[in-house]
Order: structure tokens, then C-alpha cells, then sequence
């Protein structure tokens, strides 16, 4: 007769928990003008003491206020250049969490993020300096050049495929960069266009109570980003976008069904286009100046480092990448192109061994987990080792 | 439209065309966009002149001043820089496809890694070498031809007749050997070549390494015009990828023909007296923009069948 | 008669999600064996487990004796090719075929031995001898041909190095009942040494040609059923 | 007056091992630092910066050498700038001053006015040679604001009117003979090149029929192949031709492919180009003949050679032209100032003493114009030759670059170039 060992099947024991009053209505609260929740709580009786246990089933809304929080508290204490920085990162990292909505949720393979930062913030800073506009229309004139350069760019993605889209917007950044460099009323200052008004007065200009006003303005944009990103991920949207995410077949499948799903993506590249206008209107104003080196691939290529470390297509990907990068590119000058090869490093070690980005490092050791238990248990089993469904998650094999 | 100007014109496309068949044989058939043809470019280019200023005194000691000198100088430089580009293939092989080529995301994380790997190497080579450019010795030698009128340049001449060269060794290759029957099988079908005994890890090897010393023989021709330097290979490579694309992706033909297509179109619009050079840049970019937006899928779909 | 093929305890799928159970088999010298199962119900998982494209998690398969592949294998095609030289031919589901060759030059893909290689020529006669509506079409690209056309390409380019075991995965999918069955007709008149396994929805092609037939459902081999009707 | 101390205590412990001398009670003091953005991974510019780093370098480890200035010693801060973005300039002169650099002391940048707003609120003494008119402008337009960005050369445009200039002298002197008053102008597109062609262009006008700008050839870097542009050379057929360009390797690579098919007779004038050290080495003889200029050279004269001996010594090799003297006279002003003012820290007692400075260094004569914040040029805009920086005209002779004009600078004549 053999000896049976039960193995305990653990669910979680280290997670925190609330135990509410069982006999009070569950009160939420809702996003204004929507059926969504702030946070994802889920109740669920603990079948053992039959008490009603409450938690938190996404804890990303959590970590992510805790990490902003200590961000902002943190950053006025910091030097001069460190709060440089900081805003750097905040430009930075919105536009790249307005890109990964590109790419993510829309899936348009587009590299023109750059360019059309680029002319709304080119168009916004003339508006200013040749026309006279005062300064709050630059956060006007951004969005809408934004939104048309956005339409315009979104027409050919429903016609092109991923990789000849890609390529076509990477020709429109560089036509914007030799056509900026071409114009000869701004052959004095090398295609830049320089003293834009701004919202940090003249006298404080990199200084430091501008600083913290400019790293403020960056901050909030942030935000502003997080929320656009929020909003179309779980609005009907993003809901939309993510029935077809897998692949061809599945966009035939939602076309099919009836969901006008080259509309949604469109939607999706006009409005981050827009908001990425609204960068740019802010990169001109912050810097004062806006150069032609905003459209260069090194640029280009910068940011895209930032996505592929944080993980494409993830909102914490983005902004994990981007304080990465920005930190090594802006903070470590003083070594040279060595930081460079470092970012370059980071880059192919990430790449080689995590399947999405730095952020995506748990879930694939978790997968890894579960696929390595599931085969234990197959080898222990007489039965052939049928898989529990919960473990059947979906493993990427070619 | 005279003389001069084909040869200009025939001299930029031969050197697009190696660059671009290289990456497009890569993608067809080992499903990779080669970010670091540019870093192979650069690489070749400074071992060619590494290499061949070492073995200057000795070749100078050997054969002094003779026609064998010249000649000797001319392989070694060639052969460098061919063995360097094959190297430097190997390395992107056992980098950006061994380790990954069969997990998820395969073909975005190779681009990824092979851009990771294009900016460390221009940046090491910066960083080592220095700023400073390096003139290779002159392969085709000092000179001009009088034809027709017109004047041909040794080096424009050589570039034209060595890029063709190599082109139909490698294209002969690809049709008549029985490596090139594989490694076509596998730009059309990597399952079914599977099934017929042909191994994606084995075939890869050699199509890298072929690639890297066509990029190899490019820097040593361009390098008779211009002069080496760590961005050297920026140029080319977004050359050869926007050549690539426009003579619709893994398609060899196609971006032959795309190569000399947008080698006239620069060369012409040069030219035009209110275009001129600054505008070349421009205007070959609106030009694959406009052709990709009336065929998504370039011009290379005209001629033969791709791989989907 | 000495086997070719053993099958112990197989169980293969993909990722921890099994599709095939614990599959158990042999197959001799000179063996036609038909395998007859709906869809769906693991016939192309076998055939793509032993050739290592699909994952296996468990088991042992044996080729003239000898172990292939251990007792796991991640699949992704990764040994595929190393196992088609051994020795176990391939035509597989869906034609796997190269669009822009010619009929010729596909079916010399086929030759990866170094005899093969060498006798390629009159192979590739043998094979059109074989099929005779692909003698006029030898110089035509692959991708041009009908669907009966592109699967006497694929069976031919099978043929043309000599394998231990021979795999067909449903020769009559998709094809109109007069082609299927020539296409079966010429499959069941090869001059074939080793052994041969013929998937197959449709056993009336099978049954009275094949030695033994085997019944797949729901992933587990349902030994051999004969030659009855199966429904 | 605590971290002081200890930083002190720290140092002279480290250094008790060592021998006490001059020198290392010299360097048991806080050292001055001079904070060098100097371009290394970018892909423009990185060799005139390295000229200039070299050139910096070598003035402080001769400071040093002496004892330093006011007794303490000197120290560079050199870090990676990336001069084309506003993100890239601010990044780097922030970090410069948050590291304590009591003085700047820059090559140039491309976007000049993110740099200037970032050094100026700290008012501390920034010193370049950007020689560019935006400089000028800028602070024209708060001069209180950019009292300490001094610019040590001149703005781009007096390169134009040296030129016309130049070609007349040369002309009047009857050591060449134009075949014609054609001027043929091949021009870059940035700012620098586009100001010089128009300066050479309002010039030429100016000459009344002297001469005649007959034709403008746009180029575009990168230049891959200068083939059509020396087709239309030769369809211009000028007596003049002007190649407004700043990349050292391009313009060798044009003097290699024009070596082929020249325009006989032309003089061909290289602009700035050739003053980095890789023209010669790459053009390969294919320079010879070849003209070229700059407002902000080393010079030939007794110190001039020196410091080009000294130079190779520690830099061996062919030496750049412009901005090592540059680098080093920097240095020099800067020790000069700090040593009459005594305090490195007090930024405008600094300023103010660069502002009326009168020092000979190796690149000419320092006078700082209080029009503009910048240098003084010899002969465009003083006839003294000893009251600015002479305009330097070069020509490749011999495989060498020779002075040849101003004449009270010039170390040899012009020779015809061999298609002449």
C-alpha cells in the first residue's frame, strides 16, 4: 500500500485583509458621471471562520498614489538640477504614457509620438513669439495642432500594416525635422525657436522658485496623462480596443460582431495626439525654446529605450522607463557616452531575459510558477496530471 | 539627363541596394529587423582600417611600391571589413536570436535588442576610437576616366562594379546552392522548412554572417567616398530599412529596385535647381510615403511572392 | 518484424493545458497505419508532438530503438529539423508548402540527406512518375497550383529523402472527393520502406488499405479498432 | 567653516605618506573648480570640444604646476553635454554649477540661449567660443542679465566680410591673379554657415563690381558624394569658390574628389573646417593648395609656437587649429582674473575684471567689446593688429597649415594651388 502526501494548495496567506461589519451595505464610491469604481474592492466570505473578508483585488491604484505621493513630497528638497530632472522625467514620462496608448491600446505601430510633440510645439511657440499670443493660448494652440496633425497621421493606419506604418511615420518625423531646419526665418537660431513666453515668470526662470513652478506644470501634466490614460483604458474604449487584442483574427472577429473597432483606435490616436500637442505646448514653454532636435531619431530612440525597459504597452512600464532612462541620460553626464552603453545594456538584458519589460518581470516569474508546479504535480499524480483550470493560464508558445 | 548623373545616381544605388537586400533577406528569413546594420557598417569600416594600417608596413616592406602592393592593399581592406561584417553577424546571431528566437514577442524583442545593441556600439566605437574620421587607403587607387565626356571617378566606378558584383554572387547564391535553396524555402515558409529537414538555428547563422559582410563590403565602398567614423552607419541604415520597406519587406527584387529608384530620384532631384541637395532628403521620404500610401505593401508585390 | 516507432505514456500539450493523454503505441517495419479520429480530437497533436513542434510534458518516444527527445520537450519547432533528418517525414496539415518556388526546386527542398542530395534529379522524375499531373507543371510556382496540385507537391517533397517513418496529416482535407481520392490512391501505391502513419477524418479511404487502424478520442488512443465503422 | 576643516583634515591625511612640498600644501586647499560641458557622445562637434578640453587641460596642469592660483589648485569638471536639445544644455550647466564650478569655460553649443539662461541667474563667469550672432543678440537684449557670458572670439559674421576682404588683398598684392570676379557659394544649412554666406554675400555687394556672387549651391549634411556639387563648380566655372561648410571630414572628402576634377584657376576657400585635426590626416594630401580661415586661431608667432610645440608633445599627432589655443587661453584668462580678484566665489568681481581685461594670449589679443560681450577682431573691425584676434587665413602647403595672411601674422606667401 502506498503512503499518499496531501500537498496544501496555499491561497495567499500574506495578503492583507479587512474584515468589515457584516450586517453594512457595501458603500463605493463611483468615478463622477460613470458606473466605475475607484478602487477594485471584492468581499468574499472566508469559508473556514464564515466571516465577511474584504480586499483589494488591483492594488495598482495603491502603489501608485504611494509612489506620486513620495515623488512630489520628495522632489523640493532635492537640488537645483535633480528638480530638473524631476520635470524632465514628468515631460518625458507622459509622453511616453501617451505613446504606449498608441501602441498599446490602439495598437498603431506609430513612431511619429516625437513628431507631433514636435509641431504642436513648434506651432505653439510661433503662435506666441511671431503672433503675439500670450502665453495660456500655447496650452490651446498645442491640442488643437496636435489634433490635426493626429487625424492626419491616423488616416493610413487603417491601410498600412504595423512595421510599413511604423516606417512611413518615422519619414514623417524626419520631413518635419529637415523642413524645420529649412526654414530660413529661423536660420539665426539653428531651426530652434527660442524666448517663448511661459507660465514660470521671466525672473524666476531657472531658478528656484521656477523650477518648482515648471516641475509643478510637468507634475500635473503627469497626472494628466495617468488619468487620460485611466479614463480610456476602463471606459467603453478601451473595453472596445481590448476585445481584439491578440491579433488579426480577433479584429476580424470584433468587425464582425459588429464593434467598430477601427473607429475606436482612431479615437484612441486622436485624443493621445491631442494631449501629446499639449506637451509639446508645454515642452516649449518650460524650456522656453523648442529645437529641431525633437524630432531626431536619437531622440526618438531615447524614449523607446524608456518603453522597452519599463515594459511596451504597460502604464507603470512607461513611467518606471522613463525615470530609468532620464536618471542615467541626465543624471550620470559626467560620464560620458558610458551611460549611453549603459542604457544600451539595460536595454538588451532586459530584452533577452524579461518578455515584457521590467514591470512584467513578476508576472512572468509567476507563470514560470505556476507552469513549474503544474508539471510537479503531472510528474506526482498517476493520472497523466490534468491541469486545475485556474492554472491553465494562457502560456505564450509559439 | 546625362552621363555624370547615372553614374552618381548608379553609384548611390549600389550602395543603398547592399544595405537593403541584407536587411531584407534577414526579415524574410529569419523574421529579424536589423537595427544593428548600422553598428555593423561602423564595425567593419574601422577594422578595415585597423587592420590595414597594421599590415601597411609589412605589405609596403614586402612588395614596396608595385601594382602587388595596391592589389594586396585592396583585398586586405575588402577582407577585413567582409570578415569583420560576418563577425559582427555572428554576434547579433548569438545575441538578438539564439536566446530568444523561439519565446514570445520574438520578432518586437529582436528589434529591440538589435537597436540596444546599434547604440552601444556606435557609442564604445566613440568612445574608443574617438571622434576623429579615418580615411581607408584608397581601393580603386587615385583617379578618373574620360567616357563619353564625361568623367568617372575610379572609386564611382569601382563601387558600382563591386556592389554589383557581390549582388549577383549573392542572389547566384540564394538561387543555384543549396544553402541559398534553404535559406529561401525558409524566407517563405519557416514551418515547412522545418519539415523538410532545414534548421532555423543552422540556416540563421550563415544568412546573419552573409548579411553582416554584404553591410561589411558596403562600408569598405562607401568608405572610398567618404570616411570612417562611428555614425557612419546611421545614413545607410536608415537607407537601407526605408529602401527595404519600400521595396515591400523581404522581397530581394524589390529592393534592387527600390535601391535605384531612389538613387535617380536623389541624384535628379539634386539637380533641380530649386530643390536641390537640401531638399533630397525631403523629398525621398514624401516619395516612400506617397508610394506606401497607394501600395501599403511597396513596390516589391509587383515582382515576386513575399513572404505574409 | 522490428518496430520503428514506440510510443510510451505520452502526454503532450500546451503549457500546462494537455491535449493528448498518456498515449500509448508501436509501430513495426512495413507498417501502413491508419489514424482515425474527428476533429479535434488530438490526430494533429500527435503528429506534431512527435515531430516536436507542439510541447510534450511527459513520455518517451522511440525511434528505431533510440530515445528522441528525452522525456520533455518545449516544441516551438526548435528540434524539428534534426528529427526530420533522422528520419521521420513530414507532410503536414495545411500544405506547408513555399509559394515562390517552383515545383522542382520545392521538391528539392526535400533532398537533406547528402545521397538524396546527389540524386535528386531522378528522384524528382520518380516523384513526378508518381504524380503525373505535375509533369507539365514542374516549372511553375508552387503558390499558382490548386489545392490537390499543392498536396501532391508536399507529399512528393516528403518522398524525397528515405525515412523510417512516414507522417501524413490528413491528405484529404479540403480537397473535392475525386481528388482526394487520387491523391489517396497514389499515397497507398508508394514503394515505401519504414512504416507510415496516415491521419484521416474520412476511415472509408482508409479502411481496406491500411494494416491496422487506430482510434483517437478526446486525446487518448483508442487501440486498434480494425476495420470497423467508426461513428 | 566645519566641512572645510574636515575636508582639509581628510586631504593632508591622505596625503601624509607623501613628502610635503609647495605643490601638495597647494593641494591640501578646496580647490577651484572650472566646470568643462564639453559634447562626447553626440554626433556633431565632439572633436572641436575635445581641441578645446585638451586645450583647457593643459593650462591647468601648468597652473598647477606653478603652484595654481591664489595658492589653491585648479580643477576641471568635465562632463557630457548635449548641446543640440534645450533639455540636454540645461542638464549640463546645471549640473556644472550644483558642483560647485566658479567659472565655465565652454567651447560653444548649438542652441546657445537654454545655456546662457541656465548660467546666468548664478551669475557665474561663463567664457566660450560659441562665434555666433545669437550670442550677440541675446545679450543685447539683457545686457544686466548676461553680464557674465562673455563670448572670448567674435560673432560668425565677420567671417563674410575677412573673406572679401582676403580675396582683394590677395588680389591687390598680385600674388594671384583671378580669372574673373565670379564668387561661387556652396552652403551648408545651419545657422553658422547660412549668417556666413549672407555676411559673404552683403560683402560682396559692398564691392561695387569687384566682385560678383554668380551662383549659391545648397548642401546638406551629411554630404555622402560631392559629385554634383563639383559639377556645378565646374558649370559656374568662377574664379572664386567658397565652401561654407563646418565638417572637417567632408570637406576632405571634397578636397579628395575636387583633387580630381578642379576648376582651373579657382581659389578654393575651405572656411572653417580644416582647423580640425582630422582634415589633413584624411584628405591626404589632397588638401594642398587649399584656403581656409578663422577669426579664432592659434597663431604662429614666438608664443604661438611654443604652445603648438608644448601641444604636441602632450597630444601627439596633427593638432587642431582653433579651439586648443582656444581652451588654453581661457584657462589663462580666467586664472588672471581670479588671481586679482582673490576670490573665486565672488562671480562679478570676476566678471568685471573679464569685462576690462587686456591679455595677449596665444589665439591674439583679449579685449572684450562692451557692445556685444564678445571678442574683437583684427582687421574687420580694428586696424591694430595687436588690439584683437587677427582673422587668420590658412593655406595647405606642403601638407602643413601656413599662416599667410594678415600680413603681420602670416608665416609665409601665398603659393598657387597646383590647378592654378
Amino acid at each position: 500500500m502506498t503512503v499518499k502526501t496531501y500537498y496544501k494548495v496555499r491561497r495567499r496567506p500574506w495578503e492583507y485583509k479587512l474584515s468589515p461589519d457584516g450586517k453594512v451595505a457595501r458603500n463605493r464610491l463611483r468615478l463622477p458621471f460613470t458606473r466605475r469604481h475607484f478602487l477594485k474592492w471584492r468581499d468574499a466570505y472566508n469559508p473556514k471562520s464564515l466571516k465577511r473578508e474584504r480586499r483589494l483585488a488591483d492594488k495598482k491604484p495603491l502603489w501608485w498614489t504611494i509612489g506620486l505621493l513620495a515623488f512630489v513630497v520628495v522632489t523640493p528638497f532635492l537640488s537645483n538640477s535633480m528638480i530638473s530632472i524631476a520635470a524632465i522625467f514628468c515631460i518625458y514620462a507622459s509622453i511616453n504614457l501617451l505613446w504606449t496608448l498608441i501602441v498599446g491600446t490602439a495598437g498603431i505601430f506609430s513612431l511619429a509620438t516625437l513628431a507631433i510633440v514636435g509641431v504642436s510645439g513648434y506651432a505653439a511657440a510661433a503662435s506666441n513669439v511671431f503672433l503675439g499670443l500670450p502665453w495660456p493660448f500655447i496650452l490651446l494652440v498645442g491640442p488643437m495642432v496636435g489634433f490635426v496633425a493626429g487625424s492626419i497621421l491616423a488616416a493610413p493606419s487603417t491601410r498600412l500594416d504595423g512595421l510599413y506604418y511604423a516606417l512611413l511615420t518615422m519619414g514623417v518625423a524626419e520631413i518635419c525635422r529637415v523642413f524645420v531646419t529649412q526654414l530660413r526665418s529661423l536660420t539665426q537660431t539653428n531651426g530652434a525657436i527660442t524666448q517663448v513666453d511661459s507660465f514660470i515668470p521671466e525672473d524666476w526662470f531657472l531658478q528656484r522658485p521656477g523650477l518648482l513652478l515648471g516641475f509643478a506644470g510637468a507634475f500635473c501634466l503627469l497626472l494628466g496623462s495617468l488619468l487620460l490614460w485611466r479614463l480610456i483604458n476602463s471606459e467603453r474604449l478601451g473595453l472596445l480596443l481590448r476585445t481584439a487584442k491578440t491579433g488579426r483574427e480577433d479584429e476580424a472577429f470584433a468587425e464582425a460582431v459588429g464593434i467598430d473597432f477601427r473607429r475606436a483606435r482612431l479615437t484612441v490616436f486622436v485624443l493621445s495626439s491631442s494631449a501629446l500637442g499639449l506637451v509639446g505646448g508645454f515642452y516649449a514653454m518650460y524650456f522656453k525654446s523648442i529645437s529641431p532636435n525633437i524630432f531626431s531619431l536619437d531622440q526618438l530612440l531615447l524614449l523607446f529605450a524608456m518603453m522597452v525597459i519599463g515594459g511596451l504597452g504597460r502604464a507603470e512600464g512607461a513611467v518606471v522607463g522613463a525615470a530609468i532612462v532620464t536618471l542615467i541620460d541626465k543624471g550620470f553626464i559626467e560620464i560620458g557616452p558610458l551611460r549611453i552603453i549603459l542604457v544600451a545594456a539595460i536595454m538588451l538584458v532586459v530584452t533577452i531575459f524579461a518578455r515584457e519589460g521590467l514591470t512584467g518581470v513578476r508576472d512572468q516569474f509567476r507563470d514560470f510558477r505556476k507552469r513549474k508546479s503544474g508539471e510537479r504535480r503531472a510528474q506526482r499524480t498517476e493520472k497523466g496530471g490534468e491541469a486545475m483550470p485556474e492554472e491553465a493560464v494562457e502560456v505564450h508558445d509559439k | 539627363m546625362d552621363l555624370g548623373l547615372i553614374i552618381y545616381a548608379l553609384n548611390l544605388a549600389s550602395i543603398y541596394a547592399l544595405m537593403a537586400i541584407g536587411i531584407s533577406i534577414l526579415w524574410s528569413s529569419v523574421g529579424m529587423i536589423n537595427m544593428a546594420h548600422g553598428a555593423t557598417f561602423a564595425t567593419s569600416g574601422y577594422a578595415a582600417w585597423f587592420v590595414s594600417g597594421a599590415l601597411k608596413p609589412a605589405i609596403a616592406a614586402t612588395f614596396g611600391k608595385t601594382v602587388m602592393a595596391s592589389v594586396m592593399m585592396a583585398s586586405v581592406v575588402m577582407l577585413s571589413a567582409v570578415l569583420a561584417g560576418a563577425f559582427c553577424g555572428a554576434v547579433i546571431y548569438a545575441l538578438a536570436f539564439l536566446p530568444i528566437h523561439d519565446k514570445p514577442n520574438y520578432s518586437v524583442r529582436s528589434l529591440i535588442i538589435t537597436l540596444a545593441l546599434n547604440i552601444g556600439v556606435v557609442q564604445s566605437l566613440l568612445w574608443y576610437f574617438g571622434p576623429r574620421n579615418r580615411g581607408l587607403p584608397k581601393v580603386f587607387g587615385f583617379g578618373r576616366w574620360e567616357l563619353l565626356d564625361t568623367k568617372i571617378r575610379y572609386d564611382q566606378a569601382g563601387t558600382i562594379v563591386g556592389a554589383s558584383l557581390v549582388m549577383i554572387l549573392t542572389l547566384a547564391w540564394l538561387r543555384y546552392s543549396r544553402r541559398g535553396l534553404e535559406v529561401r524555402a525558409m524566407m517563405q515558409n519557416a514551418e515547412g522548412a522545418a519539415y523538410s529537414g532545414i534548421s532555423r538555428q543552422a540556416t540563421a547563422l550563415p544568412v546573419l554572417m552573409l548579411t553582416g559582410a554584404l553591410a561589411g563590403v558596403a562600408a569598405a565602398l562607401l568608405s572610398q567616398t567618404i570616411f570612417v567614423s562611428p555614425t557612419a552607419g546611421v545614413i545607410p541604415l536608415v537607407k537601407g530599412l526605408t529602401i527595404a520597406l519600400l521595396g515591400g519587406l523581404g522581397s530581394v527584387s524589390g529592393a534592387v529596385a527600390a535601391a535605384i529608384l531612389i538613387g535617380f530620384l536623389e541624384a535628379i532631384v539634386g539637380v533641380i535647381p530649386f530643390l536641390g541637395q537640401r531638399y533630397v532628403m525631403f523629398a525621398t521620404f514624401s516619395f516612400i510615403i506617397l508610394v506606401l500610401i497607394f501600395r501599403p505593401r511597396g513596390i516589391g508585390g509587383l515582382l515576386d511572392n513575399t513572404r505574409e | 518484424m522490428p518496430e520503428i516507432l514506440r510510443i510510451k505514456q505520452l502526454s503532450a500539450g500546451y503549457g500546462p493545458l494537455r491535449v493528448l493523454h498518456e498515449i500509448d503505441f508501436t509501430v513495426s517495419e512495413g507498417e501502413r497505419i491508419g489514424l482515425v479520429g474527428l476533429n479535434g480530437h488530438g490526430k494533429t497533436t500527435l503528429i506534431r508532438a512527435i515531430t516536436h513542434m507542439t510541447g510534450w510534458q511527459q513520455g518517451s518516444i522511440k525511434l528505431d530503438g533510440e530515445e528522441i527527445g528525452g522525456t520533455r520537450s518545449l516544441g516551438a519547432g526548435r528540434r524539428t529539423a534534426a528529427l526530420v533528418k533522422k528520419g521521420i517525414a513530414v507532410a503536414p496539415q495545411g500544405d506547408a508548402i513555399f509559394p515562390g518556388l517552383s515545383v522542382r526546386k520545392h521538391l528539392e527542398c526535400g533532398a537533406h540527406t547528402k545521397l538524396a542530395w546527389r540524386n535528386r534529379r531522378r528522384r524528382i522524375d520518380e516523384i513526378l512518375q508518381i504524380f503525373p499531373p505535375l509533369r507539365s507543371l514542374q516549372h511553375n510556382l508552387v503558390g499558382k497550383l490548386s489545392g490537390g496540385e499543392r498536396r501532391m507537391v508536399s507529399v512528393g517533397r516528403m518522398l524525397m529523402s528515405d525515412a523510417r517513418l512516414y507522417l501524413i496529416d490528413e491528405p484529404s482535407l479540403g480537397l473535392a472527393p475525386k481528388i482526394s481520392q487520387r491523391v489517396m490512391d497514389a499515397l497507398w501505391a508508394l514503394p515505401v520502406t519504414g512504416a507510415m502513419i496516415i491521419a484521416e477524418q474520412n476511415v472509408s479511404l482508409l479502411s481496406g488499405r491500411a494494416d491496422r487502424i487506430l482510434g483517437m478520442h478526446a486525446g487518448r488512443m483508442r487501440g486498434d479498432i480494425g476495420h470497423v465503422e467508426l461513428n | 567653516m566645519f566641512k572645510q576643516s574636515r575636508r582639509l583634515f581628510l586631504r593632508s591625511s591622505a596625503a601624509m605618506g607623501v613628502a610635503l612640498s609647495v605643490a601638495s600644501a597647494a593641494a591640501a586647499l578646496e580647490p577651484i573648480v572650472i566646470g568643462i560641458p564639453a559634447a562626447q557622445s553626440g554626433p556633431v562637434g565632439v572633436a572641436d570640444h575635445q581641441d578645446w578640453t585638451n586645450g583647457a587641460m593643459m593650462a591647468i596642469e601648468e597652473l598647477n604646476a606653478n603652484g595654481g592660483v591664489l595658492g589653491r589648485p585648479l580643477e576641471a569638471k568635465i562632463i557630457d553635454l548635449d548641446m543640440l536639445s534645450p533639455e540636454g544644455n540645461v542638464a549640463g550647466f546645471q549640473s556644472l554649477i550644483e558642483a560647485g564650478a566658479h567659472a565655465i569655460a565652454s567651447a560653444f553649443t548649438i542652441i546657445p540661449q537654454p545655456a546662457m539662461d541656465t548660467a546666468a541667474p548664478s551669475g557665474i563667469p561663463y567664457v566660450h567660443g560659441n562665434t555666433s550672432t545669437v550670442n550677440v543678440d541675446l545679450y543685447k537684449g539683457d545686457p544686466h542679465k548676461y553680464r557674465n557670458v562673455f563670448q572670448l572670439d567674435v560673432a560668425e559674421k565677420w567671417y563674410g566680410s575677412g573673406f572679401v576682404r582676403f580675396m582683394s588683398d590677395l588680389k591687390a598684392s598680385g600674388q594671384w591673379k583671378p580669372k574673373n570676379n565670379k564668387v561661387h557659394i556652396v552652403q551648408g544649412q545651419i545657422s553658422y554657415t547660412q549668417l556666413i554666406s549672407q555676411a559673404t554675400q552683403e560683402a560682396v555687394a559692398q564691392t561695387d563690381g569687384e566682385w560678383e556672387v554668380v551662383s549659391i549651391t545648397d548642401i546638406q549634411f551629411p554630404v555622402q558624394d560631392w559629385a554634383p556639387v563639383i559639377r556645378a563648380l565646374q558649370e559656374t566655372d568662377a574664379g572664386a569658390i567658397m565652401i561654407d561648410h563646418w565638417v572637417a571630414a567632408e570637406l576632405a572628402a571634397f578636397a579628395q574628389q575636387y583633387a580630381y576634377d578642379p576648376v582651373p584657376g579657382a581659389l578654393v576657400y575651405l572656411q572653417y573646417g580644416p582647423s580640425q585635426p582630422e582634415f589633413l590626416d584624411l584628405a591626404a594630401g589632397a588638401g594642398e593648395g587649399m584656403v581656409w580661415g578663422t577669426v579664432y586661431g592659434v597663431y604662429a608667432d614666438e608664443s604661438g609656437t611654443a604652445f603648438r610645440e608644448k601641444y604636441k608633445d602632450k597630444y601627439p599627432g596633427t593638432m587642431g587649429m582653433v579651439y586648443t589655443g582656444g581652451g588654453y587661453d581661457a584657462v589663462n584668462i580666467l586664472a588672471d582674473a581670479w588671481e586679482s580678484v582673490g576670490d573665486p566665489s565672488n562671480f562679478d568681481a570676476v566678471g568685471d575684471y573679464i569685462r576690462n581685461i587686456e591679455y595677449r594670449g596665444i589665439n591674439g589679443f583679449y579685449k572684450i567689446d562692451p557692445e556685444t560681450n564678445s571678442g574683437i577682431s583684427y582687421p574687420n573691425m580694428v586696424d591694430d593688429p595687436e588690439a584683437g584676434q587677427a582673422h587668420l587665413f590658412f593655406q595647405v602647403q606642403d601638407d602643413e597649415h601656413r599662416i599667410i595672411a594678415p600680413s603681420p601674422f602670416a608665416e609665409t606667401d601665398f603659393r598657387l594651388a597646383p590647378w592654378m
